[in-house]
């Protein structure tokens, strides 16, 4: 169900923190949290947006912008992602986009 | 409890410090900006306490037995942890408490308060409220009017619960 | 026996060499690991390991054939929610390959790796998982003990209790007073009463309008404290009263026959309904486990959620000393899911991946008015620390859409994890 | 001062040689001087220094609160009753006496 993913950094680059740590186990165990409220694999059932299949960049951009505080219209998100770095927050988005492919 | 450095936690610390700082019990902003606002810093090692302990006893041997203290085992409120000591001996006109202190070993001033009481009380058991900046040892000495010295001692693990406190 | 075998295998593993790695991978598989509880730890943990190993033979051992969430139990007491929506069973589970019985678990072995079921049944396991949520230390507050409870209910522990508190809110009178008393030392759900506060208030603003909540508090402060009176003013007015233990909020015994509350100051408190939330510890099965200390909860390596005394048993949720993580249902979903990794990767003979946590709570303070607080955690030095930076409250200053938003993403969340957690929405 | 201090006595007319309990609040903000303000400056240390609580004549206690005692602090002691007479708590701090509170024991 879950695959296990080679994750290849784009854009996180070398030296970039904790990003020799990422395998395939790391992510998904980074990515537990966000099942809680975007639902299994990212498939939510309710209130709260989908994330599984985003396009990677995309949802990089996204979450990116949640953590520098640039998107006026976020609630609880920027607070989430000031706990991640840029790495991570790629890998994440990397993740989703798997799922859903 | 020997090494204090290496276990440190941040909001252990963030909230211990900001309960120390004052504003905690106020209940004003999010823990993390309350400590920001704060030069509270805990002790290194209980050398202070020590210092303290031994001023006390002057000398004296410190017998572990007729005081007890009662803290909770967790302190999930380092604004106001509340503390009791009490004799546990009778007290008598031949036999009775002159003096208690109560030391936080790591607090930034780790003597917490003194109480003194005379022939005329009877008893010694008092409660008080303390902030603690961090998990850390807590005593407290009595001393006897036969020139006894007792002693307690307890560890408490302060780990505010957060959500939001 | 267990034991016995995994020496073997890993004697095996040292003696074959690489090339024996995929049978010893395949007979590890079949390695048989037991959760207790089937709320948001145990149950999670029981999903995350087929999911990570479809190979391991996964018991979840649950005394109730339906699981009654605390988290929106309050919005039942608001009558914002009916009770089917937040009870959940078990065949979400069961279909996903788990096998569930439901029974008790009575003790624990540890070091013959073993457990024994109210049915009379033993399990044998290679890794335990103990998610059995909180007990009520009963007899800390003079007065109130189970049958107290009975007369003035706790509500604290989802199911019938929280039915007989709405019934007694249901049959007082308008006009009446409902009085909660918040407990010393670690609880449950931190912003819990005060959201149960908050519904309340909704019940009796639509229903009961003169009737007032008074929350007698043993601390000077609590979870959400600015937004959650900032939301009383504007929803509610005079109507909730808040008293901390400055303000003589600290409750010293119970009358539950006459639904009288004493405080430290010597104020007897009548109530209508009275609704006592006990001091609480890690639920009794950690205790018999030998997995708890001098503070009645659960140390844990935090990161793995193993116990730091008992090896192979892991334990979730709210029986665990985690601060800075709170004692949350989302906490004890995303500790379930990191300990689900270490437990496939320690099966596997692998490092476990780098824990990493979050927490988001939700409360709701009336219709349309949604509050949060969220934090990001991981493990350091053996102990769970907040990522810098990360996590806080909602601000103070938000609007209307905001706070709308807010209640709208608390439903929302609670499809999700029921999803992600027994398979229904 | 925000309001008296709060108090608490387990009974007012004890028995000869009687443990009497007694609690006794008020209201402090405990400025322990190690916060800094909005400018980053030291907020000036602000906290109770003493307690006495004596019956008639007769001293039963004296506390000395340093900076760990918390807000609005709090204290529980206890006394053998051996004679009647005005219980008289009375709390200082840097400005002098800042609340003070009586409560008549009779001992019976």
């Amino acid at each position: 169900m879950i695959r296990l993913l080679s994750i290849v950094f784009l854009a996180g680059g070398p030296g970039a923190a904790g990003a020799q740590d990422l395998d395939a186990a790391a992510v998904q165990v980074l990515a537990g949290p966000c099942a809680s409220c975007h639902g299994p694999d990212g498939r939510s059932p309710g209130a709260i947006p989908s994330i599984a299949g985003l396009p990677e960049a995309t949802a990089a951009e996204r979450m990116l912008a949640f953590r520098d505080g640039a998107d006026p219209a976020a609630t609880i998100m920027p607070r989430l992602m000031k706990g991640y770095d840029e790495a991570q927050i790629r890998a994440l988005a990397h993740w989703f986009a798997e799922i859903g492919s | 409890m020997t090494s204090f450095g290496s276990d440190m936690r941040r909001r252990d610390l963030l909230a211990g410090a900001a309960a120390l700082g004052g504003l905690a019990a106020a209940g004003l902003g999010p823990a993390a900006a309350q400590a920001q606002s704060t030069t509270a810093m805990p002790q290194i090692d209980s050398a202070e306490a020590d210092r303290l302990a031994a001023e006390f006893a002057a000398g004296a041997e410190v017998l572990s037995q007729g005081l007890a203290l009662d803290l909770p085992a967790l302190g999930d409120n380092p604004a106001a942890v509340p503390v009791r000591v009490h004799v546990t001996e009778p007290i008598t006109d031949a036999s009775w408490c002159s003096e208690i202190i109560v030391i936080a070993d790591l607090n930034p001033g780790p003597l917490a308060c003194r109480f003194r009481f005379t022939a005329a009380t009877g008893s010694a058991d008092v409660t008080v409220r303390l902030r603690l900046i961090r998990s850390m040892p807590v005593r407290a000495y009595a001393r006897m009017e036969d020139g006894r010295v007792l002693m307690a001692r307890r560890d408490i693990t302060v780990a505010p619960g957060g959500c939001g406190l | 026996m267990r034991a016995t075998r995994r020496d073997m295998l890993l004697a095996m593993g040292a003696g074959m060499g690489t090339l024996a790695l995929p049978q010893i991978l395949r007979a590890q598989a079949a390695a048989h690991v037991a959760v207790v509880g089937g709320g948001f730890g145990g149950a999670t943990a029981a999903r995350y390991l087929r999911r990570l190993n479809p190979d391991l033979r996964i018991t979840l051992v649950e005394p109730q054939e339906q699981f009654v969430t605390c988290p929106f139990s309050n919005l039942y007491l608001g009558r914002l929610r009916d009770w089917d929506s937040i009870t959940h069973g078990f065949d979400g589970l069961r279909a996903a390959g788990i096998e569930v019985i439901h029974a008790r678990a009575e003790d624990v072995d540890g070091s013959a790796r073993s457990l024994g079921l109210s049915n009379g049944a033993r399990l044998d396991w290679d890794r335990l998982v103990l998610s059995p949520g909180i007990d009520f230390r009963w007899g800390d507050l003079a007065g109130y003990d189970e049958a107290a409870a009975e007369l003035a209910p706790h509500a604290w522990k989802a199911g019938p209790q929280t039915q007989l508190l709405r019934r007694q809110l249901e049959a007082m009178e308008d006009g009446g007073t409902f009085v909660m008393v918040v407990p010393q030392g670690a609880f449950r759900c931190p912003p819990g009463p005060y959201e149960r506060a908050s519904m309340v208030a909704h019940y009796f603003k639509t229903h009961k309008p003169r009737s007032r909540v008074l929350i007698l508090d043993s601390q000077d402060r609590f979870a959400k404290q600015p937004l959650f009176r900032q939301g009383w003013q504007a929803l509610y007015g005079e109507m909730i009263e808040w008293v901390g233990q400055s303000d003589d909020g600290l409750v010293v015994e119970v009358d539950a026959s006459t639904r009288t509350a004493l405080t430290a100051f010597g104020t007897r408190h009548k109530a209508d309904v009275l609704n006592v939330i006990p001091p609480q510890k890690a639920g009794l099965i950690a205790e018999r486990a030998g997995v708890t200390d001098e503070t009645g909860w659960v140390p844990v390596r935090a990161d793995r959620f193993e116990s730091v005394h008992v090896p192979g048993v892991y334990v979730l949720g709210d029986a665990t000393i985690a601060a800075p993580m709170p004692k949350s249902g989302f906490c004890a979903n995303a500790q379930a899911k990191v300990a689900a990794a270490a437990i496939t990767a320690d099966l596997a003979g692998r490092e476990p991946p780098p824990a990493s946590f979050a927490n988001t709570c939700y409360s709701l303070v009336g219709p349309g008015w949604g509050i949060s607080v969220a934090g990001v955690y991981r493990a350091e030095g053996g102990k769970v620390v907040e990522v810098a930076g990360s996590g806080g409250v909602s601000p103070l200053e938000a609007g209307p859409e905001f706070r709308q938003a807010e209640a709208d993403h608390g439903a929302g969340w609670y499809a999700s994890i029921c999803a992600d957690i027994w398979g229904t929405a | 001062m925000a309001r008296p201090p709060r108090i608490w006595i387990s009974n007012e007319t004890p028995a000869p040689g009687e443990i009497v309990r007694v609690r006794a609040q008020m209201v402090h903000v405990m400025e322990s001087g190690l916060r800094l303000d909005a400018s980053g400056q030291t907020v000036p240390q602000d906290i109770l220094t003493g307690f006495t609580a004596s019956l008639g004549d007769s001293l039963l206690l004296e506390w000395t609160p340093e900076m760990a005692i918390s807000q609005n602090p709090y204290i529980e002691f206890t006394f053998a009753a051996r004679h009647s007479g005005r219980l008289r708590m009375v709390w200082t701090d840097r400005r002098g006496v800042v609340a003070q509170a009586d409560r008549d024991v009779t001992v019976g």
